[in-house]
């Protein structure tokens, strides 16, 4: 039997799969939260979804448009103050995966969503830190979903915001307390991983009719491929019913149609 | 001891030219209608402090009432960029801002530090990152104990904090619900304050699902308090009305041209009355 | 994710000789159920961290089973002394112990830092007292932005905490309400964590006086829970049974007489059963 | 018309009138608790009491035991952690007076609840500092009750456990952010308060029928009057008959007959 599916979805589903059941996740919003909330209604019902605003343990029946949206409140086990949510539970240790979206990303898996161009001159202001510069050093480890593109994937990012490896891969060698950093980065082409050895990228997993040419094109540096490269796994129908019930019900909501 | 006043005359005495004023509510609360009259008072030179921008300071900004802004996220929710804030920061318009630039972990530990009268924050944060180039108010200190490098940042202490909740009694007493935020260390965190409410009950303690450990501000640690009806419309308030995600979503088209904008600005602000 | 476990399995399986534990509840919910399980497992050198010493560890200090006592204040609340702390510490009876003593804000501070992932707690604390010369776990440090010296103490992280609540529901998650206390902090700070709890409920997301805000302890940041009704007399349990203050101030005449007092230990813990 | 009562009952009604209406009292457990709640049902309905076990503008109906009795919860606006109430309200300066008891005092005000004799030899080891220290540096001012004796009235105590002025009245001279520490210390001879250069203690008041020589025996330095003595004004019948009631309701309830 084969399935419909974009690649959207795709990713989206592999970003779902990546959380366990029982996993605490400080979840960023946007992709992030669409595949940490399909993961909770699928195969992972225990997940702990965490959200900055002092959400814990929510289930939201619809996404949130924002991370503070009502619905994370109202559906969660207990909502505490932003600075008790960063003290005690992310740096705290409570969060065994920080899932980020991001602007940019480059071969050291650090991130950029201050600005493109240089800081006092910016050609384009993007939002800033929030939450992401101590999600990635406080969480045990990190999963990174964004689309790619020769634009998101860069070599070398305009600034980092947020700790990947460093500009050298080295950036988290000998720092006391530190998660383990980002551990899988997730687009709509592929899965990746950080070498054990240089941190560098690597195609671990090509999705379904994607070449390693098409991961090639869409990247700003010459990507390595693992040597045993995979196949990612397809959605199955259950993942592609609940996400699209799930995109339904959001958009409704957020069009202010319910 | 919290006075009550109108928003008019609470904004008209407490925020000054050139001072430091935080609106405070992550998401949740946001002081709309306080923003709007700050706005109308045409007040200048301020220096702004918020953990997430949001909306509101894209309108204060837009509007040229900003020096100086101190955040961690500036965007639109969900949407996108705040087009005003990125205007100022890129092009100028309608004049330059500087931006002291932290990450949520930081601002949260500053305002909390801030409530706690410490002068600074201590935290494990910024490592790795490039923030601390750029911003000279981000250093590190080692722990006595351990030698551990850890990040300090100054804590938040605004001249004025402003932030919007549920409810207030008649003696001045606030209750905050859902969402909490940063409010109440706003709150305290500051010299003056100001709490625009969505109703004023006769006593807190009275209501039948009052709760032994509320989030309640006392009247004495407030300066003023103001009833704003929907005052954080388009944010929301938690038992009260919902977000209106639509017009956040509205907004990336309103905010997007000078122009648009004004007169948005000028409908909805300036000649929207607002309370005295 | 917290497991169900009988008393007694929990304090054989978490509290090993030589351990650092805390038991916390400030006056409220005090674990009296679980220091006396302690005092029957035996258990030997444990270094023992509680704000307030209380009745409980005047029991495991006269039981010998303490070996250091970290607290800022050690009484009996409105009654007196601690006659078997005091015991201990000028007769060394049943043997000397080590004091480490701080003020209870640098207390309430360390267990907040502890709490919060971080090595050390600041605080505006210890001007002029002379507890900084006979504590060197006081250190002072300046700050980077004003030049102001401030207290500096280690952030409390235990092996064990041992708290007492009034629910948990089936999948582990705790109520407390009341006075909370540092019970929050004591359990995030510590590696393992004990709570008992007066009853367990269905889910507490369903009680009918649920609130938004509530103190609620996840399940998933709990090592162990275990069913011990009136579990913190004669403290209390604040919507279950008051405050026995009757017995505080009895406690002043068991526990001046080192046989009186080990008459009583021998028919109320030792011989009291426990459960299994 | 006389009145009967007691040099108890004169020091804490003395106490009691020494706050204001609108004042926010951290009220330590014993006479300072007694005092301030006498205050509450006389002259100051609207002071705000405040103990350090969390409970904010507490108004219980009878005395507590301890600093955490359940009275004190049920009858507060809200309680709040103790770390929230130690950060929060009062080394965030919103305590207007900090009210203390001691079991040792010196002439520079300073309190010793630590120990008599030597701390690593001590005779008698008392209970410690409990909130005192960070009360007497943090709250606006300070005022101190206790009862006059030889043995609570030393010329140096034993210990500093809380600033008063130091070991030669110079303590807080020059320290950023702090209070303006004890402004009177009540007893059931007399009211005390610090000479405005030296900072010693000096009589200002002698209670009706306390000469200066009571004092001055129950002092252990030659403690100094003021010029200008005055006499404290007796207590009243109002608030002789509340002291009474809330006392006996106290002792009701504590010996469990209620």
């Amino acid at each position: 039997m084969s399935l419909e599916y974009t690649s959207a979805e795709m990713m989206t589903v592999t970003a779902a799969r990546a959380l366990e059941n029982g996993m605490t996740c400080f979840v960023g919003i946007g992709l992030p939260s669409e595949a940490a909330n399909l993961a909770r209604l699928t195969h992972a019902p225990e997940v702990v979804l965490i959200y900055e605003s002092g959400t814990l343990q929510t289930k939201p029946d619809v996404l949130p448009l924002s991370i503070g949206d009502g619905e994370l409140c109202e559906s969660a086990l207990t909502t505490v103050s932003v600075p008790e949510m960063f003290r005690y539970w992310l740096q705290g240790g409570h969060i065994s995966v920080g899932f980020l979206g991001t602007a940019q990303i480059d071969r050291y898996c650090n991130l950029n969503t201050t600005l493109i161009g240089d800081y006092h001159d910016p050609k384009v202001r993007l939002p800033g830190g929030g939450g992401a510069p101590e999600i990635a050093t406080n969480a045990h480890e990190v999963f990174i979903t964004l689309k790619h593109s020769k634009r998101t994937f860069v070599k070398d990012v305009d600034f980092i915001t947020t700790l990947g490896f460093g500009r050298d891969g080295k950036g988290r060698d000998g720092v006391p307390n530190i998660g383990k950093g980002p551990t899988r980065a997730i687009t709509d082409l592929c899965v990746m991983k950080p070498d054990p050895e240089t941190k560098e990228l690597v195609v671990v997993s090509l999705h379904p009719g994607v070449s390693r040419e098409d991961v090639y094109d869409a990247t700003g540096w010459e990507i390595r491929f693992a040597e045993q490269l995979e196949s990612t796994p397809e959605p199955n129908a259950h993942e592609l019913e609940v996400l699209r019930e799930l995109k339904e019900r959001t958009a409704r909501k957020h069009t202010g149609e319910v | 001891m919290a006075e009550f006043l109108s928003l008019h005359d609470a904004v008209a005495r407490y925020v000054e030219d050139g001072a430091t004023v935080a609106m405070e509510g992550f998401t949740h609360l946001i002081p709309f209608a306080a923003g709007h009259e700050v706005i109308r008072q045409r007040k200048r030179d301020l220096t702004l402090i918020r953990m997430t921008p949001d909306l509101v300071y894209d309108q204060l900004i837009g509007a040229g009432c900003v020096k100086k802004l101190i955040f961690s996220w500036g965007g639109n929710p969900g949407v996108g960029s705040l087009h005003r804030l990125r205007d100022a920061v890129e092009k100028g318009w309608p004049h330059k801002i500087e931006i002291h630039e932290h990450s949520h972990a930081a601002m949260a530990c500053a305002f909390e530090a801030g409530a706690a009268g410490l002068p600074l924050a201590v935290l494990r944060g910024y490592v790795g990152s490039e923030l601390p180039n750029v911003n000279d108010q981000i250093k590190f200190i080692e722990c006595p104990f351990t030698g551990e490098r850890l990040a300090a940042v100054p804590s938040v202490r605004p001249d004025v904090s402003i932030v919007h909740a549920q409810k207030a009694d008649r003696k001045g007493n606030v209750l905050v619900e859902g969402i909490i935020g940063v409010q109440k260390e706003a709150v305290l965190a500051a010299k003056y304050s100001i709490v625009t409410v969505e109703e004023i009950v006769d006593d807190l303690m009275t209501l039948p699902d009052y709760h032994p450990n509320a989030c309640v501000i006392p009247g004495w640690a407030i300066s003023a308090i103001a009833v704003a009806e929907k005052g954080s419309y388009p944010s929301y308030a938690h038992g009260y009305y919902p977000r209106d995600n639509r017009f956040y979503k509205e907004w990336d088209t309103i905010a997007r041209d000078r122009e648009v904008f004004t007169q948005w600005l000028e409908e909805n602000v300036y000649n929207a009355g607002g309370q005295s």
